[in-house]
């Protein structure tokens, strides 16, 4: 039974794959069930559930449970743009920390610890209010503040790696630091890197509906669970499932990718919990 | 008998502790100068001519030249950022841009800024007083009872408040406790120059918001903490020679366990600081987040550097702070071999 | 007659009751506040306009209460927050003002004008010069009469260029030759005749200062209320102005102004009794209290024109088949039920309603997707795409947005949404003045000022580019028209071609909407400003 | 040998299993006297640590008990509640590590540690006399200042004699010691022995040493007990079992030992140890036995009683014992030099730093020598010697700071990357942890494969037959070519990692200390492939170790490294029967080795 399946037979693995596999199926194929256009006003604004509209009308007056089947896909892809670009990048920079242990690897983590340093929102602002509210300026506002928090990770793991013997071995025959890079250490640092990738793709929608919240990000009319929370937030006292409902799909997600992403942990033989913190992202 | 060799000479030229705070106070210089380059450039970087922006209809010609010398824009960048560094070494933190616009000639920024300051660090430093605490305490019972239904009770918990946004947390709260129940000022109105401590209630709220959303991250990492020192050699050691489980806990486990720890809750301190500005402006609270957030919107150039740089700070001295919370803890970086 | 060619600040856009309801100042406010300056003065005469929702709740009953602290909480300007009225522009700063300061002319709940400072504006024979009779025994805060000298002094510091929320309504009055007759009569020659100079100094951007008033860190004025406290974008306070001329009042002892930007978080405050007064209420909210009555709802109808405007000069709308036919294509009611919930009433693409000279005659237009279809066929533009540029710089606007590009699908024209965020959509630098399909919304003092700010020649809000050489004499005769009927019949006129062929379509006059705690009393509706146009020193708590 | 004393230990029928069913250890029984030492020995996955942790009442997370009885000076063990439990453990049996710098709580003084035992059993004696006298008891008082001293600044001896000194604070008549000396040096190691013998002597403490290095347990115990897959194999007294081994895997066992008084041929035992829950059903050892028939595998046999005092569980042990030792072939005599060919490999004054941040320290200092083509050198020395920084010089892993290699005549570049294919090639390296020479996440196949393609250029297909030779070479079956280096043990993976160092077809092989993880009898069946490539392939070999014994099976000549420097070289005769150095001679006489009647 290799690693991968292990964590699949543990209670907490298998509900967090049912969940995650279910909310990205909303996500991806739920906009083929919804009863009615999300854009369209169906009845008045902020009217409660009932057996027309399942989950009541939004500030507008359109179907929440339509905007809910259509309101997933780009919060996961914005999401998991930003976490992979993140990846990317905070990866090639600890790769490159880690395997040179020459002068660069403290002046990259030098400047890495300078981003940290940085209050990421305060930096995500005045990135937006600089480059205005486009999607991609979001993306790649999420990846920069990720990516620090990323390559002290991986610099770590690559330093822990790259004294092992298969890699000197492949030092020895003459490789070039590219080819020992990515077929000696990356396949070997993949897993304990990517443990904590369920905290940090969390944690990108969550700055992602910060950021809507402070009314940066996405613009309406789209239909975006982030975006739901914050249009409808300030009315949760008389139209409560409009904000509930994206709300409830977010912690969902949340927890199936933890759920799934502490099974594998624990089948890698550690409690290879990351020790990054939320905060350590930002 | 003649003992065995004698143990290494530990080298005595500069006592390690020193050497260790001098490294991690010059690496916190050179982060904050880093730092203050990358605020200086980041908001002066912004399209447009910062003081027609500021001025907004009232940009005539004539005004925006008399805004740009106020504002020192017509001399070359690298000169601002030393004046304006310059200035805030000695605590002058410049003038607001916009207070500069309305014509007033001298609009010291740390007047607008020092109440909303005070009540932000108050805020913060009672969550803290939370937050530490029941961080260590639900993650060392979390890693203690591994596997058992107080850690998953507890894990579930972490993880659904990791979920949601503060502003959906701070809603259900107001939901539960307001409207619901009628026990809890939703809102935390503090008059200026009056202290937030004078009316706690009104904090209760805030502080549960912002406890819920940072605890979460706390404990997964003090868990995970004690769950490795737990598993140290150690420990079976203590064990084996009949030492009492609390006493094993305590002294051994916990007490290795504490250092990474308070790294993370230190980083987990610094969040609370940006994560601030969200709960801030759920309850209305008079804090430094939504005055930042409006300097941001308003292209108040002077408020934003200041108010951005007095953050990297704290940010850096929480750091430092917690370099020496892990020093006095790790022996082995106090007294080298 | 020349022209005024005064840059007008884009004093046409009132920042009240609007989207801040998004938690920030930031999104809207910001932006917004930035970009414009509010200018709603009470217009003079006329009647009031009909309204189809939410009719104000009096809370006049029983004999006012003395003592106390009334606490209003405002959508806060941050550190744009100012205490100077010709430099002001948030609602917050409007209210420090009509209660700091006293205008020439008050405006009455029915928008006519009545006396204040100022008991008489006398114009001579071809209206080019006026004469001011001031009302005497009027003392500032600091003790000293009120007199002459002052509104000169008043009238020379409006005109400055910093002051750039003041300087259009001086910008008619040859300012040399202003001569204080006597303590208490001034007189004023102006640059061009004007029928109606009373109309310009009912507006809070020109009510009078001291003479010799520079900083307005410790203002002084004649108000109801007297300067304590200011603390830009969180809290100001304000003591009774203990013989203030209109004796008797105020009956507060004490004027709290406190800024809360988030709509929610303002609304909390309120129900848990922390503010007694809550201005923009958002509508949705509004409706719901309306049904639970535990605050009072305060709803004032007012000329607050919202508005979808088409660039003349730009394809398609240079066709005017083309405009009238997208004019036809607005659902009215339906936008103004679903949009604004209701609150405000239908508009008829003309601007002013209720204000004098405003033509009632033009028949209500209404949706009428045939004949719009015949238009566009007659045009060649079957089928037609179009991008309308929306921002959530008002309550209202998306929404409305929204809907219409709902509506039009059915005369088969697309209307493509593109979303823009606030701070640019008002900034002559971004796009203000060159988007060819996009909305606005205008709250003028009286339709004189919305027709030179945005139609005329020199118009430096030419929304619409409407550029017509003898429309703009009709409307400088009607301006300078001192007879009542031959003016009101140039007025016609000159609506009735911006009706037909104007790139405007009012699709509402959107109502004020604020919450009141149920002891606040004394607080009418008044269609001239929020929480009955800020005139706190009526306003008393019952037990 | 005394009489048995009254026994202190009393084992009878222990067994215990996982809590997934699968048993670890059966049905063990043994004795321990006051002041007698039980050797416990096993190679990996015995059991023996299992059974050991069992005399304190501990079972790992996973394991339970299953039955039997342990009682020690008439108190039982088993089943007790974990409060009395507790105040057994340091007062009547008590637990030396393996591991100390792991096993000291790194942010304790040491002092604090001794007094954290003192406090939990006598809770008012506890004083800091009692302490002072307990390290002074194993030669720690000189120095007034090491209670307050932390583990970390204490050396690896001194580490191990606190955690004596807090398994004897409360004068336990039992202590558990579970491989005490194996991560320290031989001098150390043997200081730390003598330090145990006396406490046995002196205070009459009974002790049950766990151990895989034999001639460690030979030395030191009064009775020996083997374990193999769980269960006892043979006990007896300590002489006994050495000399005359009656159970073929003893037997095995002390012939694979490397003893460098008697340089013998190595013969290792074929095949690998049954893992837990692969239990055949007959003796377990039928797989690797020499002797094994039929009758051997059908029932488990019994532990019968070759003498009253000496045991064995073996069904053909009457027939073995007549055998008597089959004749190993003594080793050829180490092959004369041929004509003084001009030498493969020569190092000339090498001087080698470590750097980090501003301090420099020299780790090798004017090392010179030479290695002929088919010769193997031995590089001895204890940890912190140098030698396997000589070895990754050698490789082109670390840059020299002075002197030169001439490889071939030619000087080498200090890095790999920048020297010749060929001298890349020529030159391989294997180094010591098994578990990780291999990369997990590629077949063993693919990792062979690497080598040919790079250095030789092979093209695909040429390097699949290839692989499959060398495969075979290592004495590999074939099929773990497409297995995952996780499903491989030990030993195995070093054979692959062999099998890769040939595929390039080197002149000079590196061993860095190649056998010093594995057991004793892997190590002795990967010492004889060593031996034979040797011989068969003419290869030249740097064999670097700090184990005596090997060093006499494998080389021709000896180099004796001590902190950097080189102190003596000469053929292994010469260095090992008359050591001229004065380190040497220390070296020698603390290493451990089996007695002289030893069976071999």
């Amino acid at each position: 039974m290799t690693g991968r399946l292990r964590f699949m037979r543990s209670f907490s693995g298998a509900v967090g794959v049912t969940i995650v596999v279910f909310v990205v199926a909303v996500a991806i194929f739920g906009r083929y069930f919804a009863p009615y256009d999300p854009n369209v006003p169906v009845t008045a604004p902020l009217s409660p559930p009932s057996s027309h509209y399942w989950l009541g009308t939004d500030f507008l007056g359109r179907d929440v449970f339509s905007r809910l089947l259509y309101g997933g896909r780009s919060v996961i892809t914005l999401a998991a743009l930003a976490t992979g670009l993140g990846y990317l990048i905070g990866m090639s920079v600890g790769l490159v920390a880690g395997f040179s242990r020459s002068r660069i690897d403290p002046v990259l983590m030098r400047s890495v610890d300078v981003m940290l340093a940085f209050p990421p929102l305060l930096f995500l602002l005045v990135l937006i209010s600089g480059a205005g509210t486009g999607v991609q300026v979001l993306v790649i506002g999420v990846a920069v503040i990720q990516a620090p928090g990323i390559s002290r990770i991986v610099r770590t793991a690559t330093l822990e790696v790259s004294v092992r013997g298969y890699v000197e071995a492949a030092i020895a025959r003459g490789e070039r630091s590219y080819a020992v890079i990515v077929r000696e250490v990356l396949p070997n640092i993949m897993a304990p890197v990517l443990v904590d990738s369920g905290l940090r793709f969390t944690y990108s929608i969550l700055i992602i509906a910060s950021v809507n919240f402070l009314g940066l990000g996405l613009q309406p009319p789209a239909s975006d669970w982030a975006l739901m929370i914050s249009d409808n937030r300030q009315y949760i006292a008389i139209q409560a499932w409009a904000v509930l409902a994206p709300a409830a799909m977010i912690a969902l997600l949340t927890i199936g990718i933890n759920l799934t992403g502490d099974a594998i942990a624990r089948s890698l033989g550690r409690s290879y919990v990351p020790k990054t913190a939320r905060s350590a992202v930002i | 008998m003649t003992t065995v060799a004698e143990p290494r000479a530990a080298d005595r030229e500069v006592s390690p502790v020193l050497a260790f705070v001098g490294r991690r106070l010059l690496g916190a210089a050179v982060s904050l100068l880093v730092a203050s380059v990358l605020i200086f450039i980041g908001t002066s970087v912004l399209p447009g001519n910062a003081a027609s922006v500021v001025l907004g209809r009232g940009a005539t010609p004539a005004a925006v030249q008399k805004l740009e010398k106020q504002m020192h824009l017509n001399k070359p960048l690298t000169t601002q950022y030393t004046n304006w560094l310059g200035g805030f070494v000695h605590g002058d933190l410049g003038d607001s841009s916009i207070g500069l616009a309305q014509g007033q000639k001298h609009a010291p920024v740390w007047a607008l800024i020092s109440d909303p300051v005070k009540n932000s660090l108050i805020l913060a430093l009672i969550t803290a007083l939370f937050m530490i605490p029941l961080s260590l305490g639900l993650g060392a019972i979390a890693a203690v009872y591994a596997g058992r239904p107080a850690d998953h009770a507890i894990s579930i918990m972490s993880l659904a408040a990791i979920a949601l946004p503060e502003f959906v947390i701070g809603s259900l709260l107001v939901g539960v406790f307001f409207v619901w129940l009628d026990v809890l000022p939703p809102v935390a109105i503090i008059p200026p120059g009056q202290s937030p401590l004078s009316d706690p209630t009104k904090l209760i709220l805030p502080v549960a918001t912002l406890l819920l959303a940072s605890l979460a991250a706390g404990i997964r990492m003090v868990r995970a903490g004690m769950v490795e020192t737990l598993q140290a050699e150690y420990v079976m050691a203590a064990r084996l020679n009949g030492l009492s489980e609390r006493w094993v806990l305590w002294r051994y486990a916990m007490r290795n366990a504490l250092a990474p720890s308070v790294q993370v809750l230190a980083q987990n301190l610094q969040w609370l600081i940006g994560g601030i500005i969200i709960t801030e402006t759920v309850f209305a609270y008079p804090g430094l987040g939504s005055l930042l957030v409006t300097a941001v919107g308003n292209r108040d150039l002077g408020v934003v550097q200041s108010v951005a740089m007095l953050i990297a700070v704290v940010y850096v001295m929480l750091n430092l702070v917690a370099d020496l919370i892990v020093l006095l803890l790790v022996p082995k970086l106090r007294e080298p071999a | 007659m020349s022209d005024p060619h005064n840059p007008r600040p884009e004093t046409g856009i009132e920042l009240f009751d609007h989207r801040i309801s998004r938690g920030t100042l930031l999104r809207g406010a910001a932006g917004t506040m930035l970009g414009m300056s509010p200018l709603l003065a009470a217009a003079c005469g006329g009647g009031s306009s009909s309204s189809t929702a939410g009719t104000g709740a009096s809370t006049s009953a029983g004999t006012p209460v003395k003592g106390g602290t009334l606490r209003a909480g405002f959508v806060g300007g941050g550190t744009a927050e100012t205490l100077n009225l010709y430099q002001g522009v948030t609602p917050i700063d409007e209210s420090r003002a009509q209660n700091l300061f006293d205008p020439l002319l008050v405006v009455n709940p029915d928008l006519t004008t009545g006396p204040g400072l100022a008991l008489e504006f006398n114009a001579n024979a071809d209206a080019t010069e006026y004469e001011i009779k001031l009302r005497p025994g009027v003392e500032f805060h600091n003790g000293k009469t009120f007199g002459a000298e002052d509104v000169i002094y008043s009238m020379r510091l409006m005109a400055k260029s910093a002051n750039f929320a003041s300087v259009p309504f001086v910008a008619g009055i040859n300012l040399k030759d202003l001569k204080a007759i006597n303590a208490t009569t001034v007189k004023v020659p102006l640059l061009y005749p004007d029928a109606d100079l009373g109309a310009n100094f009912v507006y809070w951007n020109t009510w009078m200062v001291q003479n010799g008033e520079t900083d307005f860190t410790k203002p002084v004025g004649t108000g109801p209320f007297m300067f304590d406290t200011f603390k830009a974008g969180t809290q100001s306070t304000f003591k009774r102005n203990p013989n203030y001329w209109q004796t008797g009042k105020p009956y507060v002892d004490e004027l709290l102004i406190q800024s809360i930007d988030d709509n929610n978080a303002r609304l909390e405050a309120l129900q848990s009794g922390q503010i007694d007064a809550m201005a923009q209420l958002p509508t949705a909210d509004a409706k719901a209290h309306q049904a639970t009555g535990d605050i009072t709802v305060l709803v004032a109808k007012s000329p607050q024109a919202m508005m979808f405007y088409m660039d003349t000069t730009q394809a398609p709308f240079t066709d005017v088949r083309v405009r009238q036919a997208m004019k036809l294509i607005a659902d009215r009611p339906a936008l103004v039920a679903s949009a604004i919930n209701g609150f405000g009433s239908i508009g008829n693409d003309i601007v002013g309603k209720g204000l004098p000279f405003y033509d009632n005659s033009l028949p209500q237009r209404v949706q009428d997707i045939a004949q719009a279809k015949s238009l566009l066929k007659q045009a060649g533009q079957e089928n037609l795409t179009v991008t309308l540029q929306t921002s959530p710089i008002f309550p209202g606007f998306v929404e409305a947005a929204t809907l219409l590009a709902q509506q039009a699908k059915a005369a088969g024209v697309t209307i493509n949404l593109k979303q823009v965020p606030p701070s640019s959509y008002y900034n002559p630098s971004a796009l203000y003045l060159k988007m060819a399909f996009a909305e606005t919304q205008w709250p003028p003092p009286s339709i004189k000022f919305f027709y030179l700010q945005a139609l005329s020649s020199k118009a430096p809000y030419n929304e619409t580019h409407w550029k017509n050489a003898a429309w703009n004499d009709l409307l400088f005769k009607a301006i300078g028209e001192t007879d009542q009927a031959t003016a009101q019949q140039t007025w016609n006129q000159v609506q009735e071609i911006q009706y037909n062929q104007g790139g405007y379509i009012n699709w509402t006059n959107a109502d004020w909407v604020d919450g009141l705690s149920t002891k606040v009393k004394g607080l009418e509706p008044h269609p001239a400003g929020v929480l009955g146009n800020y005139l706190f020193m009526n306003a008393w708590l019952s037990a | 040998m005394s009489d048995a004393p009254a026994p202190v230990v009393q084992v009878e029928g222990l067994s215990l299993g996982l809590t997934t069913g699968d048993p670890v250890v059966e049905d063990v029984s043994f004795t321990v006297g006051a002041g007698q030492i039980l050797g416990l020995v096993g190679e990996s996955g015995s059991g023996k640590t299992t059974t050991a942790l069992a005399l304190l009442g501990y079972t790992r997370r996973g394991v339970e008990l299953r039955g039997g009885s342990v009682s020690i000076s008439g108190q039982p063990i088993l089943g007790q509640g974990i409060s009395n439990l507790r105040n057994l453990r340091g007062k009547v049996v008590s637990y030396v590590p393996q591991d100390p710098g792991g096993a000291l709580n790194p942010s304790l003084r040491v002092g604090d540690a001794v007094m954290d035992v003192l406090r939990a059993h006598r809770a008012g004696a506890a004083s800091l006399e009692s302490v002072k006298a307990s390290l002074e008891r194993v030669e720690l008082g000189a120095d007034p200042r090491l209670p307050r001293r932390y583990p970390h600044q204490l050396s690896g001896g001194q580490q191990q004699r606190v955690t004596i000194a807090m398994a004897c604070v409360c004068d336990p008549p039992v202590a558990v010691l579970d491989e005490p000396t194996t991560g320290l040096d031989v001098i150390t190691q043997d200081r730390i022995l003598a330090e145990l013998a006396r406490l046995r002597d002196d205070d009459g403490m009974a002790m049950v040493y766990v151990s895989h290095d034999l001639a460690v347990v030979a030395k030191m115990a009064d009775r020996i007990v083997v374990m193999y897959a769980g269960r006892v194999v043979e006990s007896g007294p300590a002489d006994e079992v050495i000399e005359r081994p009656r159970h073929p895997y003893t037997r095995a066992l002390v012939s694979a030992i490397p003893d460098f008084r008697r340089p013998r041929a190595l013969r290792g035992i074929p095949g690998v140890s049954v893992g837990v829950g692969e239990w055949p059903s007959g003796c377990a050892f039928v797989p690797r036995c020499r002797y094994a028939i039929d009758r051997c595998s059908e029932a488990l046999p019994e532990l019968s009683a070759a003498t009253p005092d000496h045991s064995v569980r073996c069904i053909r042990w009457r027939e073995l014992a007549s055998e008597g030792a089959d004749p190993g072939d003594g080793r050829a005599a180490a092959t004369a030099v041929e004509a003084e060919d001009e030498a493969l490999l020569q190092v000339d004054h090498l001087e080698v730093e470590y750097r980090n941040g501003r301090r420099r320290n020299t780790v090798v200092h004017d090392v010179s020598f030479a290695i002929e083509s088919g010769r193997c050198v031995a590089l001895v020395g204890e940890s912190g010697s140098g030698k396997t920084t000589i070895g990754r010089c050698l490789a082109g892993l670390h840059p020299p700071s002075g002197g030169r290699i001439l490889f071939d005549g030619s000087e080498l570049a200090a890095f790999a990357r920048n020297r010749p294919l060929a001298a890349r090639r020529r030159i391989q390296i294997v180094f010591q942890n098994p578990f990780e020479s291999l990369n997990p996440r590629h077949k063993v196949s693919s990792s062979i494969e690497r080598p040919l393609r790079v250095l030789r250029g092979l093209s695909q297909g040429e390097a699949r037959t290839e692989v499959g030779e060398l495969l075979d070479r290592a004495k590999l079956p074939r099929r773990v070519g497409d297995r995952f280096p996780i499903e491989l043990s030990g030993g195995e993976r070093q054979r692959v990692a062999i099998a890769r160092a040939l595929a390039a077809k080197p002149d000079l092989l590196i061993c860095d200390e190649v056998t010093s993880a594995l057991d004793v009898s892997v190590q002795a069946a990967v010492l004889e492939l060593l031996s034979e490539l040797q011989r068969d392939l003419r290869l030249s070999m740097l064999f670097i170790t700090h184990n005596l014994g090997v060093v006499a099976c494998v080389a021709d000549s000896v180099l004796v490294m001590d902190r950097g420097s080189l102190r003596e070289s000469g053929t292994v005769a010469q260095v090992l029967n008359t050591p001229a150095d004065e380190y040497t001679q220390r070296l020698l006489s603390a290493a451990p080795c089996l007695p002289d009647g030893a069976y071999s």
